[in-house]
């Protein structure tokens, strides 16, 4: 048990760090978002020179070998700077895939293209019926000679609008939520027969809406029909690194109110003299610091290969991301006033970005029955 | 004691809500049962058809156009209008300025502006919150000076809602620099076309554009449009803040909601059942509805007290409605994004004109779902925050 | 709608809080408390002589016809003393029992006794397995003749020692969880084949667990296979009861709380002067108005003959009450601190029976899952 | 950063966790995790277990019988004790005057006093908090005047846990009234046998005897039972409240009693299913898990970063151990009452003997929901109030 980083670990995270505190404040970061991508292709490039484009993946592939724990420090310098750039998309969602589905040749083939800033991916797996459940897919992928065809509409793909490839789930058989039968395949975002909507989220990043009509797939990872326990992986994955992201949203929340309230003054003193609002923050310490341990807690548990523990954690993390998120995002806005509900204010972008963090991959609700599903997480 | 409504009053229900949902368009009042922004031809076109109806300002006196309606009766006036969806009549004229001229104004003010506000002739803002002042109002530091048989007003006013759609503003200002905090303060009104009055716009977090910033750069508006006594215009302000306390629970758009939310948990589908079969998300929404339920019946015994009341003296009680009723209508706004799942993350800009001009991506609802629930945090914030409330409560009556 | 009482209404307020107020202090009913039978028979008798005994029964049988209205009115002043007595026992259960399930004959038999205080009567209906469950009965009765021959146990019989009679759900037909099949029989408490063992309750009160072998009953209350409906009614009429209850004893742990902050000095000064403490003081306000009002509701519907919109109303108010209660509670001994937790300080008293209220007939998450069921409440 | 713990660490917990469960009597650990209260002699033995192992005062320095384990390996300790239902040492002996008596004491006072309070010889009792002082301890009016070679001590104390079984008790006393608050206390050792010392029991709304009122009534105990200096006794206290702070949030204990809730829940009934299978039981107990869960991950980290703290400095970061450690265990009380159901109504009184002499009324453990959910309502109160603990975050972390 060490809590303390490595070299190498302390190395990457001074330097993530000094990236957003030097080129992600709160101005920068409206006029990334007011470029054409609605992200900045500028920031992009220097992810990939800084290595953490390829962070994740195995040296062999043009990566670094970095575990959850580089992950993690990463996210959660994202979250503090409400990072635009389709970094999760990309690296944690696609990059994901293509470790635990992919074969070496298309890791070979791919990865480093990723690694070095020059290829965009998404993943598309949310349809109108599924919500939040992996494994139910409605889209379909037929036989083509040697090749797929895919058919059917995906949604709220992130990132899918500046995608160069999309990594979508298509079923090749079996009924629409059935564990077998789903594939994920390999589709270049401009290929015939894809169109695509793109969108802003409402926590200003992106998204689109993307259909497949007769749409040549390019590859296909791995199992055409058995991609379902790599998928839930990557899944897993993801969540712990957005639990990271969460967590760096919610510090700088907490430390934006514990700043505001010292110097904020009504009748005739800083606010942060009152001290049933003094507790308040203290109950917002508490559930960061509490999120912060779970965070951990799922980045120590998302490399498990046993599925159903690494499950279990998880989603206890994604439970007290959602509540200590949500209450900490709430009590933010509170206790700022009408000031945080503004655009120009920083406090409001972080409080959307927690809700829609709470929306990915599974709601609490959803999250908290998997838990309760389980013989217990003692 | 009879808990129960009399014949009458049912009857009285009945006729508000057969009109309502009768004279009021549906385009209008779906628009507000999904929470979304109503332009100001609906806003003024609805008020219209409830002033013909005698409707618009119940609250006044008879002689301006007021009704003689029991405290209960006023309570099923708005818990109708509320769950049928029909616009509440624009505040800023019917429950704030209005009574305000009606109490403290002249003969001659009342005459010029009542009949005009209460038909939304004009359309009135509210300038009292400032940057800085917060919750703390009194300490506004917006100036009038007296010069001749004018006024000269400088100084910034904020989060006026509307101020946009405004013909004249009504405004606090301090008139005795010397005086104490709530000494010296007047309350003027402004026509908003007035020379040096500019307004701009305050991005909520929702992208919506509701609330505005008012600058008084040396405007210049006639002595008269003071109402009532120069450097008493905090009797004005608390008379005004004072009023139409039951209707800020807004127990009947509560309902309208919670009923929304069950029919869609009906349609939506989580797997292979309709979300409303969730064991877990239907407690959630019986236990808003029971929160609700006691807010109603909180509601109505404060209404039942009113009778016996003076006119602007609200019962502190009804601070107790502003608390639970934000956080009901808050938590409507979580179930309701619950209900959109996914769907609530694509961002479809709405307008000012006549709905969108693109389709949505997901469900129409889905759309509102964030937005009102961004929107909405406003509620425990506004019109004295919920802190403020509980100040209030722990005073006047606990005794601390 | 008319909040106010009527004069007869005001007489019987007026006339039960003084009751209260002159003869129920914490230090009278510590003397009530050790007596022989756990309570007062000076007591019962002055109730008897007030006409409570005999308030909600019909005035063909000896009482005064009173409605919900007046139950709630003494149940909330009983609250408010803790009273022993079992008045809820004998009047609420037993009469109510009789009233809804009884004939004109037996109702013409017992109950001009129970409003002259010379007959109790308990509920026995709980069992082992059965929980809150008011149709799970195991207990069974057999045709012997013309008559009825009880076996099997009951549990938690409130006032179950002290009761002259037994009312006893028990089984004629169908198995353990049918609705059919139940009766209600009249069992003289003495009767060969019943035994009794009584006990103090957690809140001071008293129950006993009874066990029938061959026990003869007197008589049995309408259909001896279909009672359940009758049982169901009473149960609400009950909760009704307990909610006034609750809140009498509510109302006067917030006003001992609210009192105690405003002379216990600490740190120099009266506790009640920080913010943050009275903050907590107004939302247990809150909670106890919400719960004040569930409590008028449950009152106004507990008389409906539609037993659907009873239920949902009354459990409605029954999770209220469990809600308000606990967090009313809970916080009335935080705020006071060390004292709270001592036998000789009445806050505790109340929070103990807050805790027994909220499981009677229902806990919150059962009742919660009745509105849950139901169409909604608007 | 590696958040597993090493294969050093995880044989540390095997041999711990082997001990406890091998050498410590299965009928003392099964009254401790049913929530029972044990006796004096239960006490005595397993605390002279765990010292005859050199495991009763890890935390004392090595010469006193202490341990050189690392932070991790005390954290093993206490959550594997817990876990087991081993009865930590008595804490006034080990964690409180023990400590005071190796920091502060004479070697004359070290060499009577600790080997003895280790192993429980002396049964020592805690005489600190005084009627009206609550959570201002510093506000103590117990006094001792020096008359010649003694200190004559008179006063009273309140909320002495368990001072019925005390041999001594160690007392905060005023020497000096007219030095400032914490100025002028000074911590004084006194047998519990010196004339002038009533106990007088207090009842707890559980039906228990755990605290007691302690008189002293021109109490003389000799000049040298002054531990440290004259006056300076605040230093003892604040060292005193200072150590252990990790401890405090008993997530081994919570561990226990979780798990004994799921097992309880599975063979408890609700109609024809299994409690553990109703979905909303399953999910509250699943909500405290995850806190606990997430209280275990925060303790580590704390544990982790104090190598690097000095003794009786704590990280101001265990406030939130105590504060949520507090919740926690409060809500696995109120999870058990409701396993227990309607049984956890008749009350049992237990006695200071060896068990019950009667039966009880439903399973055996019903019993005891109740009074132990009543009971730990304390939790929060005692050791620094919550509040206390929000106002030190405050203040010490976040800088208001």
């Amino acid at each position: 048990m060490d809590f303390d980083f490595s070299d190498d670990q302390r190395l990457l995270k001074d330097s993530v760090d000094r990236l957003i505190a030097d080129r992600y404040d709160f101005e920068q970061r409206k006029k990334y978002a007011n470029e054409p991508d609605g992200w900045s292709r500028d920031m992009w490039a220097r992810y990939a020179e800084l290595g953490l484009l390829g962070l994740p993946f195995p040296e062999a592939a043009g990566g670094f070998g970095g575990g959850p724990v580089e992950t993690m420090t990463v996210m959660e310098a994202f979250g503090r700077g409400l990072v635009l750039e389709p970094y999760f998309a990309t690296v944690t969602l696609g990059g994901g895939l293509l470790r635990h589905a992919g074969s070496e040749r298309q890791q070979a083939a791919l990865l480093p293209q990723v690694a070095a800033g020059e290829l965009k991916l998404a993943f598309a797996h949310v349809e109108r019926q599924s919500r939040y459940d992996l494994q139910d897919v409605g889209v379909t992928a037929t036989r083509d000679g040697a090749g797929w065809l895919l058919n059917g509409e995906k949604s709220v793909v992130l990132h899918g609008d500046s995608a160069d490839k999309l990594l979508v789930t298509a079923r090749t058989g079996g009924s629409r939520r059935d564990p077998g039968g789903i594939g994920v395949f390999l589709v270049d975002a401009t290929a015939g027969g894809v169109s695509r909507r793109g969108y802003p989220t409402q926590d200003g990043l992106r998204g689109a809406e993307v259909s497949f009509a007769n749409a040549r797939a390019e590859d296909v990872l791995g199992d055409p029909g058995g991609a379902l326990p790599a998928v839930q992986r990557v899944a897993d994955e993801a969540i712990a690194a957005l639990c990271a992201e969460a967590v760096g949203g919610m510090a700088a929340m907490h430390a934006l109110t514990v700043d505001y309230m010292k110097t904020r003054k009504q009748f005739g003193r800083a606010i942060g003299e009152f001290q049933v609002l003094q507790h308040r923050a203290v109950d917002n310490f508490v559930a960061l610091e509490q999120a912060r341990s779970m965070a951990m807690y799922a980045t120590m548990m998302a490399a498990s290969d046993d599925a159903a523990e690494r499950r279990q954690a998880v989603s206890a993390a994604k439970v007290q991301i959602g509540r200590s998120g949500r209450h900490i995002g709430q009590e933010a806005v509170q206790l700022h006033g009408g000031i945080a509900m503004t655009m120009e204010y920083k406090v409001g972008h972080y409080f959307k970005r927690m809700t829609m963090i709470e929306m990915l991959f599974g709601d609490t609700d959803q999250h908290l029955a998997v838990v309760a599903g389980g013989g217990g997480l003692f | 004691m009879d808990l129960k409504f009399t014949p009458e009053e049912h009857a009285f229900r009945e006729e508000v809500r057969h009109f309502f949902r009768t004279a009021v368009p549906e385009s209008i009042r779906r628009k507000v049962l999904e929470g979304q922004h109503l332009t100001r031809q609906e806003i003024v076109a609805s008020q219209r058809i409830l002033n013909e109806k005698g409707w618009a300002v119940p609250n006044w006196p008879v002689e301006w156009g007021g009704q003689t309606w029991t405290p209960v009766q006023v309570y099923l006036y708005q818990d109708e209008m509320q769950q049928a969806g029909v616009p509440a009549p624009l505040g800023f004229n019917t429950s704030m300025v209005g009574p305000v001229i009606a109490e403290f104004g002249s003969q001659a003010q009342k005459q010029r502006f009542l009949a005009r506000a209460a038909n939304l002739d004009d359309w009135w803002c509210q300038g009292f919150s400032e940057p800085g002042a917060g919750s703390d109002l009194a300490s506004l530091r917006t100036k009038a000076e007296r010069v001749g048989d004018t006024w000269v007003i400088n100084g910034q006013k904020t989060w006026t809602t509307l101020a946009q759609h405004a013909d004249w503003i009504f405004v606090l200002c301090r008139t005795n620099p010397t005086a104490k905090k709530q000494e010296g303060i007047s309350f003027i009104l402004c026509d908003m076309k007035t020379p040096g009055i500019k307004v701009r716009p305050i991005e909520t977090i929702d992208g919506g554009h509701e609330v505005n910033e008012v600058f008084f750069d040396d405007v210049v508006v006639p002595y008269e449009n003071l109402v009532g006594q120069e450097n008493k215009g905090w009797d004005c302000a608390k008379f005004l803040l004072g009023n139409e306390r039951t209707g800020i629970a807004r127990v009947g758009t509560s309902k309208a909601r919670l009923k929304r939310i069950r029919e869609l948990a009906k349609l939506e589908r989580v797997g292979d059942r309709p979300l409303i079969e969730d064991q877990k998300f239907r407690e959630k929404l019986a236990a808003v509805e029971i929160e609700l339920k006691a807010l109603e019946m909180t509601q109505l015994r404060i209404v039942a007290d009113e009778r016996g009341r003076q006119k602007g003296k609200p019962n502190p009680a009804s601070s107790i409605l502003k608390l639970k009723g934000s956080v009901i209508q808050q938590a409507t706004t979580e179930l309701m994004l619950e209900v959109a799942g996914p769907y609530a993350m694509p961002y479809v800009a709405s307008d000012e004109g006549d709905g969108r001009n693109e389709p949505g991506y997901g469900p129409d609802y889905a759309a509102g779902a964030a937005p009102t629930y961004f929107n909405w945090r406003k509620i425990s914030i506004y019109g004295g925050s919920n802190e403020i409330q509980r100040n209030i409560v722990a005073k006047a009556i606990l005794g601390f």
